[in-house]
C-alpha cells in the first residue's frame, strides 16, 4: 500500500469559482484531504448595508451570476416576509417556472459541459463537439430552452430583471407562454428521454463510492419542493424557516475562505441528491421512471450520484413546466403592478431550492425600508465540510490506483457536488448585523 | 366638401371600413399610460382620445432604424435595400404631427430628395383628429391649431357625442364612398381649443429674437440641469438627423450598414476622426438645437422647425421646458429693447 | 405654409449607394500619411473640382470624408491622401494595390475656379491642409495662362511631414511658382525656414487687389492665419477657405456636419471667408 | 484558409455571469467556434497554454494575485478585452473602495483579517492596456457578438458613446420616470438596447456612465423625483464608483 501522496489541483477547472485540491499522506497517515477555497471575497457588505428594498435583490443577484435568479427569488421572498407584502398566485407560479427554467439550465449544463466530459475522458465539452455532435447540439438546444424560459418571463436569464419584491415589473404574454410550452412539448420531452439514454450509457463511469451522510432540503406535502415548504433533515426531522440557523451552525475552517456548516453529524449534504432522497416520492411520475431507468433508488448514498439526481430533476422540471403554464393559461394572465406598499418593517427570512442546494436569505429592515441587517447562506458553502468528509474516506479506498487516477476521481467528486465558489465566497460577507 | 356626423358608437364601424381599403396606422395604449401608433388589427382596440403619442408618425417614414446596404465581404459585393413604400391610412393623426411630416417633407425634397424617405412617404393617407391641449402642448402659438386640416384628407373634429368628420381632400371623399352610417353636417367647423402653455412672439419676431440670442446666458444655465441625453431630439416629430453604422455578421462573411436616428444633443454627435469635437460643450449643443427649431431652417423655409407638440419638454428628465427657454430669449430680447429705446430717448433729450 | 418642392419618383436620389474603386497605386509619404490612386470600376470619371471631397467606404467599418488631392485633369483616376488617425483609416492604410474600397462623391463646394480666374493666387496650407489645396496647385498649373502668380506657402511640424516630396520640387524649381515652405521644428537634416506658417506670410509682396487666398489646415491655424493677413492688408473679401467638420452623409442630411445654418458638405467644405464670418461656430 | 485565433477566458473578482452568458450563446456558439480555437477556460475546460491571440477577462482587480495574474495574462496575449462592468470599471465591487479596506475586510474576516489581503476593486485598464471594452452587467450577447465579429474581420468595434435614453426613445418605450421609478439612463453608456426600461423595470446603471457625463445634473435629476443626496449618491455609485469623467458645459 502506498504511503505518500501529496497533490494540488490548484484552480480546479470546470467549475464556477476559484478553488484547490490538496490531499496529503505522510507514511501512511492522511494529514490533508481538503478542497481549498480561495476565491476573491466581494464584501457585499459595503455593497447592501444600507440599500433601499427595491435594491436587495438587485444586489444579491450579483453575488453569483450562476444562481443569479435563486439568490433573487430568494432575495425577494425574504424582503416581503421583512415588509409584509403579499404576492398573488400569478406571481408564485411564474416564479416557480423560473425556478425551474434555472435549475433545468444549471443541470443541464453541470450534467452535458461540466461532468460529462469526465466520463469520456475528454478535458472539455469541446472535443465532444466532434466526437458527439448530436448530444451536443441536444444539450444547446435544452440550454436555450431553459434560458428563453428565463428570457422571456424575467428579461434575461443572467441577473434577471422583471422579479421585483411585490411581483413582475411586466408579465410576459399568453403568446409567449403558449409558445414556450410548444417548445417544451416539441423539444424539451424528447430531449429529455434522449439525455436519460445517455446518461444511462456514460453512467458505467461513475465510481462506486458510498458514504451515507445527513441529507437537508427543503419538503412539503403539496409538490417537489423548490419554491417554499420546511427544512427537513434526514437525520432530525422538520424544521421551520425562522430556526434555520439551529440547521447551519456555520464554522470557520483555515483553509477556505467560505464558511462550513453542520448539523448533527460532522457534516450535511445539500443539492439534488439531498432533495431526491428527501422528496422522491414527490416526482412527477415521468420523472419517477426516468430514475429507474438510471438506477437511482432512495435512499442513495453515492455523491457521484448526484449528476444524476440532476437529470432527474429536469425531467421532473420539464414536465412540472408544462403543468403550470397550463395553470397560467386557464386562470388567464392578468396585467397585475408589483404590490410594494410595506405594511410593516421588521426581519424577513426565506428559504429556497435551487440548483445546488438549500439557500438562506434573511434581512432586516428599517422604518425608511433601508437594510440594516442581512445574512445568507447558500448550498456550497453547506457541501463544503461534506466534500472534506467524502475525500477523506475516499482516499484511503483507492490510494493504490495511479495518482493521476486519484487526481481524476476527486476531482469527479468536487465535480459532482457542481460547486458553486462564486456564491460561496461571496456570501460568506453578506452577513452583518448592526 | 362635405361634413358629417360620425357618433361615436360608428366610429368602431367606420375603422372597419377603412381597415377594408388599406392598412391602418392609429393609436393604441402602452405600457401604463402611453400611447403609440401601431397598424390596426382590432378596431377595439385604437384609441382616438390621447394626449399624444411617444413618438409621431415620422417613424414610419423614417424609421429609427433601417437597413440601407447589405454586403459581402468576401468579394466586396453589395446591394441596397429596397425601400417597401408605406400605402396606408393614418387614422387619428394630430394637427401638429401632421405639420411635422410636412417639414420632414420639405427636409427630404429639398436639395437631394432623398429616396428612402419619399418612397414611404407617397401614397398615405391622413385622417387627422383634434386634441385637448395639455400642460405642454403650445402648437397654437407656431400656428398649429388642433382644428388645422392641412395636411389631412379627412379630419375628426372632436364633440361631445363623436366627431364631426370633415372632408378635405378628394382622396378623402373617395374614401368615404361605401360607407353610409351618417348624417349630413351644415354647421361651422370647430376651429380652436384652449392651451397652458404659449410662446409668446410669433415666429417672425423670434426670428429677430433669435439673431440676439446667440450669447445668451440661458444657454449655460440650461447646461448645468442638462444631462445631454438625447430624449429631445429623439423624442422630437421634426428632428431627422441620423447615424450610420456597419455591422458583420457572425459568418463574418456578410454585414449591413444601418442608419439609426441620432440627436446633435449627444456630445459625439461633432467629433471627427482624431477625436477633436465641435460642439463639446453642452451649452453649445442646447443652443444648436434650439436654434435649428426656430431659426436656421425657419428662416429659410418661413416656419417655425418645431410644431408645439411639448414632447422634448415632458420627455425630459432634468424638466427643462423649450417653451421656459424661447420665453426667456423673447423677454430678455424685450428688455434689451426697451433699454436701447431708453437710451435713444436719453441721447436725443 | 411650408414650400415644398414637387416630388416624383422619378427624381428621388440613392443618395447612399457607394461605386466600387479599385486601388491601382499606393505611395507611403510620412509614418501617418499615405497617397492612393484609385479608378472606379464602372470606368467612369469622378469629375470634381479642386477642394471637393468623397465619402470613402470600408464595408463592415462604415465611411468617412476624405478630400480629394488630384487635379481634375487625370481622366479615370483620382488621388486620395490619407492621415492615420483612427479604426478606419488605419484600416485603409493596410490596403495595397488591387485592394476595393467604396465611393460616393464627390461631394460640397470646392475652390471656385472661375471667381479666382486672372487673380493672383496664395496658397496657404499647414499640415494635411496642403492635400485637397495640391488639387487647386494642379488645376492651375494646367491652366496656368488662365491665372496670375502662383505663390505657395507651406507648413508642416517638422522635414519628416513633409508631403507630396517629389512634387514638392517640381514646384520649388518650377520658375511659374513662387513657392515657400517650413517647418515647426527643424533639425539637421533641415536646410529651410523653421517657424509656424504665418512667419512666411508677411515678407510676401502682395498686388493686395488682386490677390486671392485659399487656406486649408487645422482649425487653430486659422485663427492666426486671419490676423496675420488682415494685418497685411489683405481683404476679407478675397479669402476662401475649407473647414474641417464630420461629413457623414455628404448629402446634406445626417446634420452632422452642420455649423449653425450651413452644412459644411453642401455649403462647404470651401467657404468664401465673408460668408464664413456670419457662422459663430465655424473658426 | 487561416489559422484560427487562439482565444482564452480568464476571471477576476466578479460572479462569472458574463462567463456564463457566454455558455449560453447557444444558438451561436458552434458558429463561434468556425473561427476561433478556445484554447484556455477554466470554467469550461482544463486546458491551460502558454500564449494566445485574445484574452477575455472577466471580473476586476481586487487582491495582490490578481495583479499577478493579470500582468501574466497581459504578457501571453496580443489583444486583450475587458467583458462586463467589473472589469471595464471596477462594477459592484467598487463601492467597497469608498469605505476603509481595513474595516471592510474586519466586518468580514475579524481577526483572521490579514489572511485575505484586499486592494481597492479597479478595473483591468487601471493595471493594464485593455484593447477592447464590453460594458453591462451582466455584458450582453449581442454585444460581445459584435465585438468579436468585427476584431475577427479585422473591422473597427462600435461602442455606444450615448446614453440609455436614446435606446429607448429608438424603441418607443414609455418613460419608466413616469411610472414613478428612478432610472439611470440618462446617463448611462448605451449598448444594452435598453433592456431593462423595455421590461418595465428601472435603468440600474450597471454599463458605466457616457464619456463626459453631467453628473451633477443626474443627482439633482434624482434628488428632484425624491431621493435624498444620499441616496442620490448612492444610487450613482451601484456601479460607477471608479467613474471620474466631466462635462464641459
Amino acid at each position: 500500500m502506498k504511503q505518500n501522496l501529496d497533490i494540488k489541483v490548484k484552480h480546479l477547472t470546470r467549475v464556477e469559482g476559484h478553488g484547490n485540491i490538496v490531499v496529503n499522506m505522510n507514511s501512511g497517515k492522511l494529514e490533508k484531504a481538503q478542497l481549498e477555497i480561495v476565491e476573491a471575497p466581494r464584501y457585499f457588505e459595503a455593497m447592501l448595508k444600507g440599500r433601499s428594498f427595491h435594491e436587495a435583490a438587485i444586489i444579491t443577484s450579483r453575488i453569483c451570476g450562476i444562481c443569479s435568479l435563486g439568490h433573487q427569488i430568494t432575495s425577494l421572498k425574504a424582503t416581503e416576509n421583512a415588509l409584509g407584502l403579499e404576492v398573488s398566485n400569478q406571481t408564485i407560479l411564474l416564479r416557480k417556472l423560473l425556478i425551474h427554467g434555472a435549475l433545468i439550465q444549471s443541470n443541464i449544463l453541470h450534467a452535458y459541459f461540466l461532468a460529462a466530459p469526465d466520463f469520456l475522458n475528454a478535458g472539455s465539452v469541446f472535443p465532444l463537439i466532434n466526437t458527439h455532435p448530436d448530444v451536443v447540439v441536444r444539450a444547446l438546444r435544452m440550454k436555450r430552452l431553459a434560458n428563453d424560459i428565463g428570457d422571456i418571463i424575467s428579461g434575461r436569464a443572467v441577473h434577471p430583471i422583471t422579479p421585483v419584491p411585490g411581483g413582475f415589473t411586466k408579465i410576459p404574454s399568453e403568446a409567449d407562454l403558449i409558445e414556450i410550452k410548444r417548445r417544451l412539448i416539441e423539444e424539451a420531452l424528447p430531449d429529455v428521454n434522449a439525455t436519460v439514454e445517455t446518461m444511462q450509457a456514460l453512467a458505467g463511469a461513475i465510481p462506486n463510492f458510498t458514504r451515507e451522510t445527513e441529507y437537508i432540503s427543503l419538503k412539503n406535502d403539496n409538490d417537489y419542493a423548490m419554491y417554499d415548504g420546511k427544512i427537513s433533515s434526514t437525520d432530525t426531522g422538520l424544521y421551520p424557516d425562522s430556526e434555520y440557523l439551529k440547521i447551519t451552525n456555520e464554522f470557520i475552517v483555515p483553509h477556505s475562505s467560505s464558511k462550513h456548516a453542520k448539523n448533527n453529524r460532522s457534516s450535511y449534504m445539500v443539492g439534488a441528491l439531498a432533495r431526491f432522497n428527501n422528496n422522491h416520492d414527490k416526482l412527477l411520475p415521468e420523472a419517477a421512471l426516468a430514475a429507474a431507468a438510471l438506477g437511482l433508488v432512495a435512499p442513495n448514498y453515492n455523491p457521484y450520484m448526484n449528476t444524476i439526481a440532476q437529470v432527474v430533476e429536469v425531467a421532473h422540471a420539464v414536465y412540472d413546466s408544462i403543468n403550470i403554464i397550463d395553470t397560467l393559461l386557464n386562470d388567464g394572465l392578468k396585467n397585475e403592478k408589483p404590490n410594494q406598499s410595506p405594511t410593516k418593517y421588521g426581519t424577513g427570512i426565506s428559504v429556497t431550492e435551487v440548483p445546488r442546494g438549500i439557500l438562506f436569505h434573511e434581512y432586516s429592515y428599517d422604518r425608511q425600508g433601508r437594510i440594516t441587517a442581512a445574512n445568507c447562506i447558500i448550498p456550497t458553502g453547506q457541501n463544503l465540510a461534506n466534500i472534506d468528509d467524502d475525500m477523506k474516506k475516499l482516499v484511503p479506498e483507492i490510494i493504490d490506483e495511479a495518482t493521476e487516477e486519484i487526481i481524476h476521481k476527486l476531482e469527479m467528486l468536487v465535480r459532482a457536488y457542481d460547486p458553486c465558489i462564486s456564491c460561496s465566497v461571496h456570501i460568506v460577507d453578506v452577513e452583518f448585523v448592526e | 366638401m362635405n361634413g358629417y356626423y360620425l357618433s361615436q358608437e360608428n366610429v368602431k364601424d367606420f375603422i372597419s371600413h377603412l381597415m377594408k381599403k388599406k392598412t391602418v396606422y392609429a393609436p393604441h395604449a402602452k405600457a401604463d399610460h402611453s400611447f403609440v401608433f401601431e397598424e390596426v388589427v382590432d378596431a377595439d382596440n385604437v384609441i382616438l382620445d390621447y394626449v399624444r403619442t411617444l413618438n409621431s408618425i415620422k417613424k414610419y417614414f423614417m424609421p429609427s432604424r433601417e437597413v440601407m446596404l447589405r454586403y459581402n465581404l468576401d468579394d466586396n459585393s453589395y446591394s441596397i435595400e429596397d425601400v417597401e413604400p408605406v400605402k396606408g391610412i393614418f387614422l387619428g393623426v394630430h394637427s401638429y404631427d401632421m405639420q411635422a411630416v410636412l417639414r420632414l417633407d420639405h427636409s427630404f425634397s429639398h436639395g437631394n430628395p432623398e429616396k428612402n424617405y419619399l418612397t414611404r412617404r407617397l401614397d398615405n393617407i391622413f385622417i387627422g383628429t383634434s386634441f385637448t391641449p395639455d400642460n405642454f402642448h403650445f402648437s397654437s402659438s407656431v400656428n398649429i391649431q388642433p382644428h388645422k386640416t392641412e395636411g389631412f384628407d379627412l379630419f375628426m373634429h372632436k364633440t361631445d357625442r363623436g366627431y364631426v368628420l370633415e372632408e378635405v381632400t378628394k382622396t378623402g371623399s373617395d374614401l368615404m364612398k361605401g360607407f353610409d352610417q351618417l348624417t349630413k353636417f351644415h354647421g361651422e367647423y370647430p376651429n380652436s381649443e384652449h392651451f397652458k402653455s404659449h410662446l409668446y412672439a410669433p415666429q417672425e419676431k423670434l426670428s429677430k429674437v433669435f439673431e440676439e440670442s446667440y450669447d445668451n446666458p440661458v444657454w449655460h444655465e440650461i447646461a448645468q440641469k442638462c444631462v445631454g441625453c438625447g430624449t429631445c431630439n429623439l423624442a422630437c416629430p421634426t428632428c431627422y438627423c441620423f447615424d450610420v453604422e456597419d455591422h458583420v455578421d457572425l459568418s463574418l462573411q456578410s454585414g449591413s450598414r444601418e442608419r439609426r436616428l441620432d440627436s446633435c444633443m449627444l456630445r459625439g454627435f461633432t467629433e471627427v476622426a482624431g477625436g477633436e469635437v465641435f460642439r463639446d460643450r453642452l451649452a453649445d449643443r442646447i443652443r444648436h438645437r434650439v436654434y435649428r427649431k426656430f431659426k436656421y431652417i425657419s428662416d429659410s423655409a418661413g416656419e417655425p422647425w418645431c410644431v408645439g407638440c411639448g414632447r422634448c419638454t415632458i420627455y425630459c428628465t432634468a424638466g427643462i421646458s423649450i417653451v421656459d427657454i424661447v420665453n426667456r430669449l423673447v423677454s430678455d430680447y424685450d428688455k434689451k429693447q426697451i433699454v436701447q429705446d431708453s437710451d435713444m430717448i436719453a441721447a436725443w433729450d | 405654409m411650408i414650400k415644398t418642392v414637387n416630388i416624383k419618383p422619378e427624381n428621388f436620389k440613392e443618395l447612399y449607394f457607394p461605386t466600387l474603386a479599385e486601388i491601382t497605386e499606393v505611395q507611403q509619404f510620412t509614418e501617418k500619411e499615405k497617397w492612393y490612386k484609385l479608378s472606379l470600376l464602372d470606368g467612369s470619371n469622378l469629375g470634381h473640382y479642386p477642394g471637393q471631397f468623397v465619402e470613402v467606404s470600408i464595408f463592415g467599418a462604415g465611411e468617412a470624408p476624405i478630400s480629394i488631392t488630384s487635379a481634375p485633369n487625370s481622366y479615370g483616376s483620382f488621388e486620395l491622401c490619407i492621415r492615420e488617425v483612427g479604426m478606419f483609416t488605419e484600416m485603409i492604410h493596410k490596403m495595397k494595390a488591387g485592394d476595393k474600397l467604396g465611393i460616393r462623391g464627390p461631394f460640397g463646394q470646392g475652390f471656385d475656379v472661375n471667381e479666382l480666374y486672372g487673380k493672383d493666387i496664395l496658397i496657404i496650407g499647414g499640415g494635411i491642409g496642403i492635400v485637397p489645396l495640391r488639387s487647386l496647385i494642379n488645376y492651375i498649373l494646367d491652366h496656368r495662362q488662365d491665372y496670375g502668380r502662383l505663390i505657395i506657402t507651406y507648413g508642416a511640424r517638422n522635414s519628416k511631414d513633409l508631403l507630396f516630396p517629389e512634387e514638392l520640387e517640381l514646384w520649388q524649381s518650377n520658375p511659374d511658382v513662387e513657392f515657400h515652405q517650413t517647418v515647426d521644428y527643424g533639425d539637421e537634416s533641415w536646410k529651410g525656414n523653421v517657424g509656424v506658417i504665418t512667419t512666411l506670410i508677411p515678407p510676401l509682396d502682395l498686388d493686395l487687389k488682386n490677390t486671392i487666398a485659399c487656406i486649408t489646415g487645422p482649425p487653430i491655424m486659422y485663427k492666426f492665419v486671419l490676423l496675420t493677413l488682415q494685418s497685411k492688408g489683405l481683404q476679407d473679401d478675397n479669402i476662401y477657405m475649407s473647414l474641417e467638420r464630420r461629413m457623414k452623409c455628404g448629402v446634406g442630411k445626417c446634420g452632422h456636419c452642420q455649423i449653425n445654418h450651413s452644412y459644411v458638405c453642401q455649403d462647404g467644405p470651401v467657404y468664401h471667408y465673408p460668408d464664413l464670418k456670419l457662422i459663430r461656430e465655424a473658426i | 484558409m487561416k489559422s484560427k485565433p487562439r482565444v482564452a477566458v480568464f476571471d477576476f473578482t466578479g460572479c462569472e455571469g458574463c462567463e456564463l452568458n457566454k455558455l449560453n450563446f447557444e444558438n451561436h456558439l458552434l458558429d463561434i467556434l468556425d473561427h476561433i480555437d478556445i484554447v484556455e477556460w477554466r470554467e469550461a475546460m482544463d486546458d491551460q497554454v502558454a500564449e494566445y491571440d485574445i484574452a477575455f477577462v472577466e471580473g476586476s482587480i481586487s487582491t495582490p494575485d490578481c495583479v499577478e495574474r493579470i500582468f501574466d495574462i497581459r504578457n501571453r496575449t496580443k489583444v486583450l478585452i475587458a467583458l462586463g462592468a467589473c472589469a471595464v470599471n471596477g462594477g459592484m465591487n467598487a463601492m467597497k473602495n469608498k469605505q476603509s479596506l481595513d474595516t471592510v475586510r474586519e466586518i468580514v474576516y475579524g481577526e483572521d483579517k490579514d489572511l485575505f489581503p484586499t486592494l481597492p476593486a479597479l478595473p483591468l485598464s487601471s493595471y493594464v492596456t485593455v484593447d477592447y471594452e464590453v460594458h453591462g452587467c451582466p455584458m450582453t450577447q449581442k454585444e460581445f457578438l459584435q465585438l468579436l465579429t468585427s476584431i475577427l474581420a479585422g473591422k473597427k468595434p462600435v461602442k455606444p458613446d450615448y446614453a440609455v435614453c436614446v435606446e429607448c426613445k429608438l424603441d418607443e418605450n414609455e418613460c419608466v420616470y413616469g411610472k414613478g421609478m428612478i432610472c439611470m439612463g440618462p446617463i448611462t453608456r448605451a449598448g444594452c438596447d435598453a433592456l431593462c426600461p423595455s421590461f418595465g423595470q428601472y435603468c440600474i446603471g450597471c454599463r458605466g456612465l457616457v464619456p463626459h457625463p453631467n453628473k451633477e445634473a443626474m443627482i439633482n435629476i434624482l434628488i428632484e423625483n425624491g431621493l435624498s443626496i444620499d441616496d442620490a449618491e448612492k444610487r450613482m455609485d451601484l456601479y460607477n464608483s471608479n467613474e471620474k469623467d466631466v462635462v464641459l458645459i
